[in-house]
């Protein structure tokens, strides 16, 4: 195996920043980015990739090989949540289990934008269309997640489930709707658009990401505490479900022909872990569950090693077979 | 002045509008929210600068009258059994207008 | 009537950023803004604005036109409280009445700010001394509603005017003085001052705008539930006002000679009431009126209709007329 | 420990420097402010986190000597009449150096 | 419910992690926390929103049991003694789960 | 003497913007700067002036002559604080004197990088090392000034010093660690790396310096009346002691034989002092002293003064000794 991709992957500044933050959380330095603001880089990630993908769309059109892409992407979505609840029940019970299964069936947004930031230093082409299978992905694990739960828990649960809100939990969280809206905007309004958004939208979207891994770096190593409480099996289950859901999303984006960039897309979505939307759908819903588990996995262990391992990783295997 | 109860609670943020509801429903005349608030309880540590905001805490206020107490404790006391979260009752007194 | 050009308007996407907030709010999304990344935009809208309006009044210089121009804006900011206030008697106590004139007799700079990014959008030139016209049209209607409530309570009341405090409030209030400081660096610095702060405060703009509508969408939408207590009067003052105001400000534009440009700025002014800087005002000076009122109108209908339906229907009407 | 009143009061975030002043000359030794506080009262929902900031809350605390109670409220009244607002009192005990 | 003492301490911010090891120690069950505090005691005005951040309080709110509340004051007196801030203590009804 | 760098100096966007700041306090209008805003604008500051020096001395080497400019940053470093707490001792006791000492020592990231802002103005070139020799004078005077106090109280003090806390404190602060990392992100990663960044941490770099310094602006003014309290020698020292530091640190350039970009920027490091992380440190270490003295005479006085009058008069020393 060849090296170079992941050590040049660890030069680029954002994977650098992180690593910063990290070490500013190890080191217990008083260094600290306000809470707004890392929400508002978030906000404005999301934004970004939302237009950008909406504004490549709108130039691709949609085609069937789009539509394809999003049909797997929705299976995903369904069948990685499931087969996690089942290796999860081997250690955890069942509200922790569904819990993680949810967090791991979801997606990271971040994993996928620092994706994108690598694509574009390869100079390797990938679809609009991708952002919109990342939304698509990111709220049918809650719905199953709280399923689960409904279904193990049997007659023992009295309370009636209260799907409106569930749905609305799932499908209008903040980050789903902001990608999704900006997505349809960047289509709406085509090249026009763009241009006229590009300079906050595109040319500061490389420092923005840098910025804010900083940010995700302290937090995350500030959460790398929890995985003491929580055991090896889930520091082993992290990055072997992402090892795992990565060879299944190589192996579906091979048999369905998609190109080397929108197959390491699809990979990142389904080998990341959502820490955002998923945590909040179930701190409403499963209350039961331990969040410093299903936060601890996604954000300390799988989230650093998809984006200093797994991207140049998963995307050598894909150069591998793809040539 | 006129004596009243004074009701505090802190709960996981997101149950906010629950909670509000739940007192609004059992008859308070007001309360108020202060946001951001963290601590530690029988769930561990919950801190809430965080990019996930998904341990952070709220504190409610409000001021009621000692004949209603009872009811606004049953009131929100499912809501404190299911997702955590503290209540206490002092004494206080009223400033009336 | 062309309906083309707002549809165009509609197709923008600061506009479309705006609708999607509003959907947001009316979904019951979770989606927030964080405050003080509100407060940051908005002072960055002002700071941005005033500089290149400065920048704009070094390249023309101070003549007699813009002088004409400015006494224009101080006229219309005197006169549309004072009519306002008659027509709000019909329905309103003392204490409403006077606050919704002056916040109709005062100015969105949003708005504004969203009439630049049209007249951009379509090539059309205006006066830097716009924004000087802005600057003075927000605080007069401030004063003019105090002494409305003072002389229409009369004797009853008991406490003495604090001048003083008053006059502070209205001419040095945040976004007056922000807004005048920046236009007044941006006309002593000139040229090498503007090109130092372009790639901040000129090319982001659009892009921040449109970040920025999204949230006036969520808090306009969220205010819209307020109308429901205030009745359909309130809702018919707050387009019908709209739509008076405007049409005087055009006829007025077209009998001092303004360019085109101008008077889409200059109607927008005198059509636009204020949510941020009356407001403050009126809880300060007039507690006895109910914000709900004010805010709901100027914030919930008069300006999603001006950015929406005002600012296309105006410059056809002007497109017209100046032909 | 010392027998004290503690004075709480929630107030329209624009009246904090009035408010803060008319402490200070009704003699209170000290007070601590908390922002951003929203609630419902007599005057309906107060909610903070709006492009206007026209509905936001403020928190004030202050501890005041028992025999100063009096002078303290009386101060503070006229503002809390006109703008509106809640003040309650209670009884604690000041840990002193 | 279960009378309880309401312990309320303000203290200079960057004695927050240092208070709540006190009080850990102490044997408190929990705590919550409340930032961005100003206000003014007997080292004077201090504000909190500065570039320097160099004059923030924090506000720290913690229910003990009565028979613990002579050991958490021990515990934190000298924190307060060394870096100012105030401490009342009150008496208040645990909600028990 | 020539006033027309001084003039020309006034007349820049960032200086204006800070008296503007300034202004705002003084007519007690209400214009605030979130303050989650402030923090992460000088978190972008520090992070930017980071990379951008890294960038500079990944393309100039390590050579020799760097070398001994970080000694003289280091050496100076200790010096100050030590004959500043001798002269402060005139007048202010032990504990004042020591906090004092050390904020004098330490240094101002905001006056060094107006100083690059104004050294760009010019096109004087200047080198990344002096942003390393930045970082290396912001610490050393927090432990002398700790030292000072332990010597000074002798045995009255019985508490032991907690040396890995003070060493934590005062090497792993927020900016100091901020500052390193992104100059060693700057220096590994180069020319690609600020290409990426150049967008977000180059273009905006002045419009963000400006916006800065009209928080800075409000700030100082705010504590302008803490000087009243403190009385004339204070402000005396804080102004005499920016004239001694800058007449040692030019000499000392002159004798090293810097070049004139290099001269300004290290006679602003032992000019300016600390009112960010030296206060931080002194509310732990010393909380007998009385913060508002040190932040007054730093973040009041020497601040403003290095940033008007001082940049431009220390440069035109520099210009005359250099010629
Ligand atoms: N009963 C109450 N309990 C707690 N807070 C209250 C209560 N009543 C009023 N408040 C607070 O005081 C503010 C102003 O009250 P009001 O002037 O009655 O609308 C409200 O927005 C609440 O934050
Ligand atoms: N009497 C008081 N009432 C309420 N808060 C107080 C009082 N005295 C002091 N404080 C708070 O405690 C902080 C530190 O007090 P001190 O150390 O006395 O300056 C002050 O800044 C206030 O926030
Ligand atoms: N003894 C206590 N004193 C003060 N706050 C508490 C206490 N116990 C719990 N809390 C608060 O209530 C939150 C939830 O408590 P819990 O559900 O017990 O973890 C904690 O994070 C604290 O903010
Ligand atoms: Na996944
Ligand atoms: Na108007
Ligand atoms: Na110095």
């Amino acid at each position: 195996m060849d090296f170079g991709l992941i050590a040049d992957n660890l030069l680029n500044p954002p994977i650098l920043f992180f690593l910063l933050g990290c070490l500013a959380a190890f080191s217990r330095s008083d260094l600290t980015i306000p809470q707004q603001l890392s929400k508002s880089l978030a906000l404005y990630l999301l934004l970004s990739i939302g237009m950008h993908g909406g504004y490549e769309l709108s130039k691709s059109g949609i085609t069937a090989d789009i539509a394809l892409a999003l049909g797997a992407a929705m299976l995903m979505a369904i069948v990685v949540p499931i087969y996690s609840f089942w290796i999860l029940r081997i250690r955890f019970d069942l509200y922790n289990a569904a819990a993680l299964a949810a967090a791991y069936g979801s997606i990271s947004a971040v994993t996928f934008i620092t994706g994108v930031s690598f694509l574009n230093q390869l100079d390797v082409a990938f679809g609009g269309h991708m952002v919109a299978a990342m939304a698509l992905m990111e709220s049918p694990a809650i719905i199953i997640g709280v399923l689960l739960v409904r279904m193990g828990a049997g007659k023992d649960s009295d309370e009636p489930l209260d799907w409106s809100e569930l749905l609305r939990e799932a499908f209008l969280n903040g980050s789903v709707f902001l990608l999704v809206g900006s997505l349809v905007i960047g289509f709406i309004t085509g090249e026009p658009g763009w241009k006229a958004m590009e300079p906050l939208t595109g040319d500061l979207f490389k420092g923005v990401l840098a910025f804010f891994l900083l940010d995700m770096g302290l937090v995350a190593a500030r959460h790398m505490g929890d995985l003491k409480k929580a055991g090896l099996f889930l520091v082993g289950f992290a990055i072997g479900m992402a090892l795992l859901n990565a060879a299944i999303g190589i192996g579906l984006a091979r048999l369905l022909g998609f190109g080397a960039g929108d197959a390491l897309l699809f990979t990142l979505l389904t080998a990341s872990a959502s820490y955002i939307a998923v945590p909040a759908a179930m701190r409403l819903s499963v209350p039961e569950a331990n969040p410093s588990f299903y936060i601890a996995a996604s954000l300390a262990v799988t989230f650093p090693f998809n984006i200093i391992v797994g991207i140049p990783l998963y995307y050598q295997v894909i150069d591998f077979f793809w040539r | 002045m006129r004596a009243v109860k004074r009701i505090e609670i802190v709960i996981d943020s997101l149950q906010i509008d629950r909670m509000v509801e739940l007192l609004d429903d059992a008859g308070v005349s007001g309360y108020t929210v202060l946001p951001n608030a963290r601590g530690r309880g029988r769930r561990g540590v919950r801190s809430g600068d965080e990019i996930t905001g998904a341990l952070e805490n709220i504190y409610v206020m409000t001021i009621c009258e000692s004949d209603n107490l009872d009811t606004v404790l049953a009131a929100i006391r499912p809501l404190l059994d299911r997702f955590g979260g503290m209540c206490v009752v002092s004494d206080a007194e009223l400033m009336e207008a």
